[in-house]
């Protein structure tokens, strides 16, 4: 669980990812193959791809959460007292069954040292952030499916992590919410200057959001583009460059 | 004989005093008689009580206390044989037996626990039973020691001696093989009393059967006490013989028929086949039950005896 | 289902069986002298009360029952813990489990006596020795059966050192698993606080066996029912505390 | 691990178990005649085994342990299961089963004698009633322990019969604890093949009581590695089962 | 799990919610109140509505899941041999653990009176249809949370039901796959006449696909809007529909 490196220096890059290949499995084919990926500090970085081409895989070698089978995974973070350099947002919500929501949202910042009071009103001013500040006492199997994946959402951005990484966090909530979400997510990017990278199958939503877009694709999968993006929310611009990545997945497309 | 052969079960405790019935098998004399036995062996006489009671057992080789409790209880059950007398012997080990010397006394009682600070641990069977009546009445009527100055211990036949030899009893209440066995592994082992020093003609094992059985075969059962009487006899004659066939049933390859031979000749083997000589004994021994408090009531011991088969046989 | 109507079936359990065994003892389909009816237990009950041997009893054998209790539960918990976790200790000591978890109390004994001689300790050690066993293999396989996606979780949120995981994840993973162990464990210890009491420890063990031996049957039954009571008092306190422990189960 | 690097660690854990015990034996820390060196086993072996008396005592108690086991395993899940599923049953016989639960094996034996006499069907009787009460605790924790939401699951896809239900969502589910109870089970078993074998039914339980009772204190011992090496050739190979049964479990 | 009636009789409407309100535990406010209903055989309704608000509830109150506090709710529908009335796909994934993908997806046809080889066929059909053939011996946990959810999709399609209740089934899935699967659910849809429930928080997938909107909102929730649609895939009707619907669903957003 710890093939990644946290070198002291602190340099442009964040995430350096050289050479990268990674599998499941001893004897399985690879999944990801001859990624090198290196991904600057306080940048917006989206990663699409059609299902099943290693998106949530990739992040969980960024996380430290799987080795690499092969070449080099460094984060460049210094840890901050009372923050988690990384913060991660699940696919599938993976709340503690036993923890009422609150304290599934605590959950990260137990272990640093923060006090008790600074705690809970860190979790409940995540829990404000998702507009679920009403249900902290709930069980987990109490909520709505959207609900539980704000609550894991609510769990990364307590910690307040100088990297977030976040597989699909808003796949399940309704248009409104969403754009709520996306707003206070680019608020809070711009304002602290965080390191995102967020998969996403919303093409809308990448272009919206982020300031570079990766794409991957083949079997095994790798980089196919790699496109810094500036078009604005709306317009032709914006329209072009979704229309562009709509084409360039689809002709990678094989899995 | 032209009738199928009678079928007998009989229950046993693995003591010495069981002996006669491992002959009496061994040598085919039931066969002989036309009686087809069936043994099956218990770990203690509350079982094979309770086997009998439920009427799975028509006769058991059992100390004559559980007999008289199950009748009591109104198990029909009766007496018709005897088999060994003066069985228990109290065994002591270690500084304890060194303290008490050749005759323990009421005062060795005392120096021993003023010199080391503790009453001396003694294990024997649970009150009622005849380890623990004779015991008491070695002690407090034959020593006359001060029940302040003893600790008995009720605990199971084997665990005795097992803790005996571990060192967590100072001395305890055994019988025959376990004494021989137990002096042979540890010399220290050394005998404070005798049966017939505990209380004399201790009574100690017997034959019960159930009544219903004696009705239904009272030919066979006669044949059987027969053959039994003259197992007893051959005990006496030919104890080396006898060991190697008790060794057959009892701790076949785990001792050797020496061991049996020396049990057999040694001071806790006394067997006697004639019911009508414990009958005072074992009067003695009840009214003692009641005077200590572990019986409530004396049982009228005459009446569960039935010496017709004894009597018919030894003619 | 309602609460009262919970009480009400069980009761209406308690009274059948009450009621059959009455009838079983009366019909003489089993010898009465060896087993007596439940109604011969009150009076049995008064007579031993009035000595003052009830009450004696029941206080030795509770405190050997509740320090074996606690010292098998605890340790048969953190060695199937233990072995469940780590590849290592779990080969290392897989045999030597193997061999040591089939050797029945009654085998145990003269260890004990060894170790403890006739005393308190040894009738303890003998019911934590039972205890532990069933503890173990429950824990064991709760462990084992801990959501991999949730120890991974941990490791995302800096609970991946092996305190947090144990306490924050692993435990609580594992709890309904263990707890069901621990349930077992409650009613196995009670089952050999009679075996443990057999060789000169006084208790309920000793005094039923006392019993047996006399064939005084009532008394035994006595004490048997004396042992239920205890045990189910004990056991339904614990199912209380577990559907605390686990609400979040639904 | 590898799985030769699992092997070599379980050879040393049980060479490191016997070099202790020789070395405790020759210490004379325990006294010689209560506990034999390991080293004395194999000569115990070679008597009991020419005599015939090694393979008839096996024989015999593993027709008990088996009829037992089974008998008790299928029974303990079956009512673990009934009571864990319906909430009238589970309240019904709640305090019935906290009244027989507690009751200890040697107070069964009267019982047992009585339904059975003294045969071998009495000592599997017994066997079969410890592993009976693992066995259904641990099935009623597991199958309480199913995920509703897969139940929900059969329902929504026409499996919400009982039948369907209990087979396809609810024993599946429930499968790693019930298996952990059969495996606990597994090992009281041959605990209770000594207590079972108490009253005259012939087994490695007797003759462990017999050679108990005269001190031959190596005998003993050879019939505790016997039970010791057939539990645990029978504990290894239900590991691999269930690891190949449970192989969707990660 | 039974309080929905099943009647004989074969009427135009489908399914017939009268007056229902609905919500968990006995004395919780209810989440859903006065839910009228009626779904017309073969029509295709997509239900949209905010994180929360009672969409999948409903769902499976329709589905016989749960039953309803009050009002009544009527099926009608008559189970057509080898075939279940009903198909549900949850908005988690839902599979069994211990079952391999393709007896995951063969589950709905046990019990049916199916052959066995025709079961074995119409799974592998339902898997190709998701395009997932090549994935029929995983174990759930080997797969991505796409794909899981499309195995979903396989099994409540193999089971060929005249209604289909899904519940965001295309979620967690690109763009392409997306669109894929849409227009097989749509060519499904009309080939088979199979009655359509489907819940989306995507406005663009409710109004390209379905010919009725039902807009949830308010707490306690109710139908705020029911919306007949035949705007087509794209063009000004489209986008003037989907902006309606987005005012609708933030007028009425409460949640
Ligand atoms: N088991 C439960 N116990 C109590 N409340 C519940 C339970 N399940 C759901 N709820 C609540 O009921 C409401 C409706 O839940 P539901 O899952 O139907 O929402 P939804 O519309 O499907 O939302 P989403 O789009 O987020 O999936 C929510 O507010 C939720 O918190
Ligand atoms: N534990 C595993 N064992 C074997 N293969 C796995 C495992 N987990 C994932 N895979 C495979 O690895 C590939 C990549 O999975 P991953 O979850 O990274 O996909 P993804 O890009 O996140 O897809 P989605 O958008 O559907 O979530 C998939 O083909 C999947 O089947
Ligand atoms: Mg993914
Ligand atoms: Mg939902």
């Amino acid at each position: 669980m710890a093939a990644v490196t946290f070198p002291k220096t602190s340099t442009a890059s964040v995430i350096d990812l050289e050479d990268v290949s990674i599998g499941y499995g001893r004897d399985a084919p690879p999944v990801l193959v001859d990624v090198n990926l290196s991904v600057e500090r306080g940048s917006f970085v989206a990663i699409v791809g059609p299902s099943g081409v290693g998106k949530s895989t990739l992040l969980r070698v960024v996380a430290g959460l799987h080795s690499a089978r092969g070449g080099g995974v460094t984060i460049h973070q210094d840890q901050r007292p009372g923050h988690r350099p990384v913060g991660l947002v699940f696919q599938d919500s993976r709340l503690l069954p036993w923890r009422r929501v609150i304290r599934n949202v605590e959950f990260g910042l137990e272990g640093l040292p923060v006090s008790r009071d600074e705690r809970r009103s860190r979790a409940e001013a995540a829990l404000k952030l998702v507009r679920l500040d009403g249900y902290a006492r709930r069980w987990p199997y109490e909520l709505s499916g959207g609900q539980r994946q704000r609550i894991g959402i609510a769990r990364a951005m307590a910690v307040d992590p100088d990297i977030l990484l976040m597989d699909e966090p808003f796949g399940a909530l309704d248009a409104i919410t969403r754009h709520n979400l996306q707003d206070e997510l680019r608020r809070i990017h711009q304002e602290t200057g965080k390191t995102v990278l967020f998969v996403t199958h919303d093409l809308e939503e990448a272009v919206h959001l982020a300031d570079r877009i990766i794409v991957l694709g083949g079997t095994p999968a790798r980089v196919v583009r790699d496109v810094r993006n500036s078009a604005g929310r709306d317009g032709s611009v914006f329209r072009d460059q979704v229309e562009q990545l709509r084409s360039e997945i689809a002709d990678n497309y094989s899995i | 004989r032209a009738a199928d052969p009678v079928k007998l079960e009989i229950g046993y405790i693995p003591i010495l005093a069981a002996s006669p019935l491992f002959i009496v098998d061994g040598q085919g004399w039931a066969k002989d008689a036309g009686i087809e036995l069936k043994l099956t062996r218990f770990e203690s006489g509350p079982h094979a009580i309770q086997a009998m009671a439920a009427g799975k057992i028509d006769l058991l080789y059992a100390g004559v206390a559980p007999v008289l409790v199950a009748r009591t209880k109104g198990v029909d059950i009766s007496v018709i044989a005897n088999s060994a007398v003066e069985e228990m012997v109290v065994a002591a080990r270690g500084p304890f037996a060194k303290a008490m010397g050749a005759t323990p006394t009421a005062e060795s009682f005392k120096k021993f626990a003023a010199d080391t600070g503790r009453k001396p641990k003694i294990g024997t069977q649970p009150p009622g039973s005849v380890p623990d009546t004779v015991l008491k009445h070695w002690l407090f009527k034959v020593v006359k020691v001060d029940p302040a100055d003893v600790e008995l211990v009720p605990m199971g036949i084997e665990k005795t001696q097992q803790a005996l030899l571990a060192g967590a009893l100072d001395a305890a209440t055994i019988r025959e093989p376990t004494v021989t066995v137990t002096q042979q592994m540890d010399p220290n082992v050394a005998l404070l009393a005798t049966g017939a020093q505990m209380f004399p003609d201790q009574p100690g094992t017997v034959v019960a059967a159930r009544a219903e059985v004696l009705k239904k075969n009272p030919d066979a059962i006669k044949a059987l006490v027969k053959a039994h009487i003259r197992a007893v006899d051959l005990i006496a004659k030919d104890p080396a013989g006898s060991a190697k066939i008790v060794n057959n049933y009892l701790g076949k390859g785990l001792m050797e028929p020496a061991t049996l031979e020396a049990a057999f000749k040694g001071p806790g083997s006394k067997f006697v086949a004639d019911p009508h000589k414990v009958v005072p004994a074992v009067e003695q021994m009840m009214a003692y039950t009641k005077e200590i408090g572990s019986a409530t009531e004396t049982v009228p011991v005459a009446e569960a005896f039935d010496f017709s088969f004894y009597d018919a046989a030894a003619k | 289902m309602k609460t009262y109507n919970k009480i009400a079936l069980s009761a209406l359990g308690v009274i059948v069986f009450l009621l059959a065994w009455e009838a079983v003892a009366r019909s003489g389909v089993v010898p009465a002298r060896l087993l007596p009816s439940p109604s011969a237990v009150p009076a049995a009950f008064l007579t031993e009360f009035k000595s003052g041997i009830w009450q004696a009893m029941v206080l030795a054998s509770l405190s050997h029952y509740l320090v074996g209790l606690s010292l098998g539960t605890f340790l048969g918990v953190s060695f199937g813990t233990a072995a469940a976790l780590w590849g290592k200790w779990d080969a290392f000591q897989a045999w030597v489990v193997r061999m040591l978890r089939p050797i029945p109390a009654i085998a145990w004994i003269p260890f004990a006596i060894i170790w403890f001689g006739v005393s308190e300790g040894a009738a303890s050690f003998l019911i934590s020795l039972t205890v532990f066993w069933i503890n173990y293999y429950a824990s064991y396989a709760a462990v084992r059966g801990v959501d991999k996606d949730l120890i991974e979780l941990g490791y995302a949120f800096g609970q991946g050192g092996l305190i947090p995981r144990l306490f924050k994840i692993i435990l609580p993973g594992a709890l309904p698993g263990i707890l069901s162990g621990v349930r077992a464990g409650l009613g196995q210890g009670w089952m050999t606080v009679v075996a443990a009491e057999l060789f000169g420890i006084s208790g309920l063990g000793m005094r039923m066996m006392e019993a047996s031996g006399l064939l005084a049957t009532h008394i035994v039954v006595l004490y048997m029912v004396t042992i239920a009571l205890l045990y189910g008092v004990s056991d339904f306190l614990f199912m209380q505390v577990q559907s605390r422990v686990l609400s979040w189960q639904r």
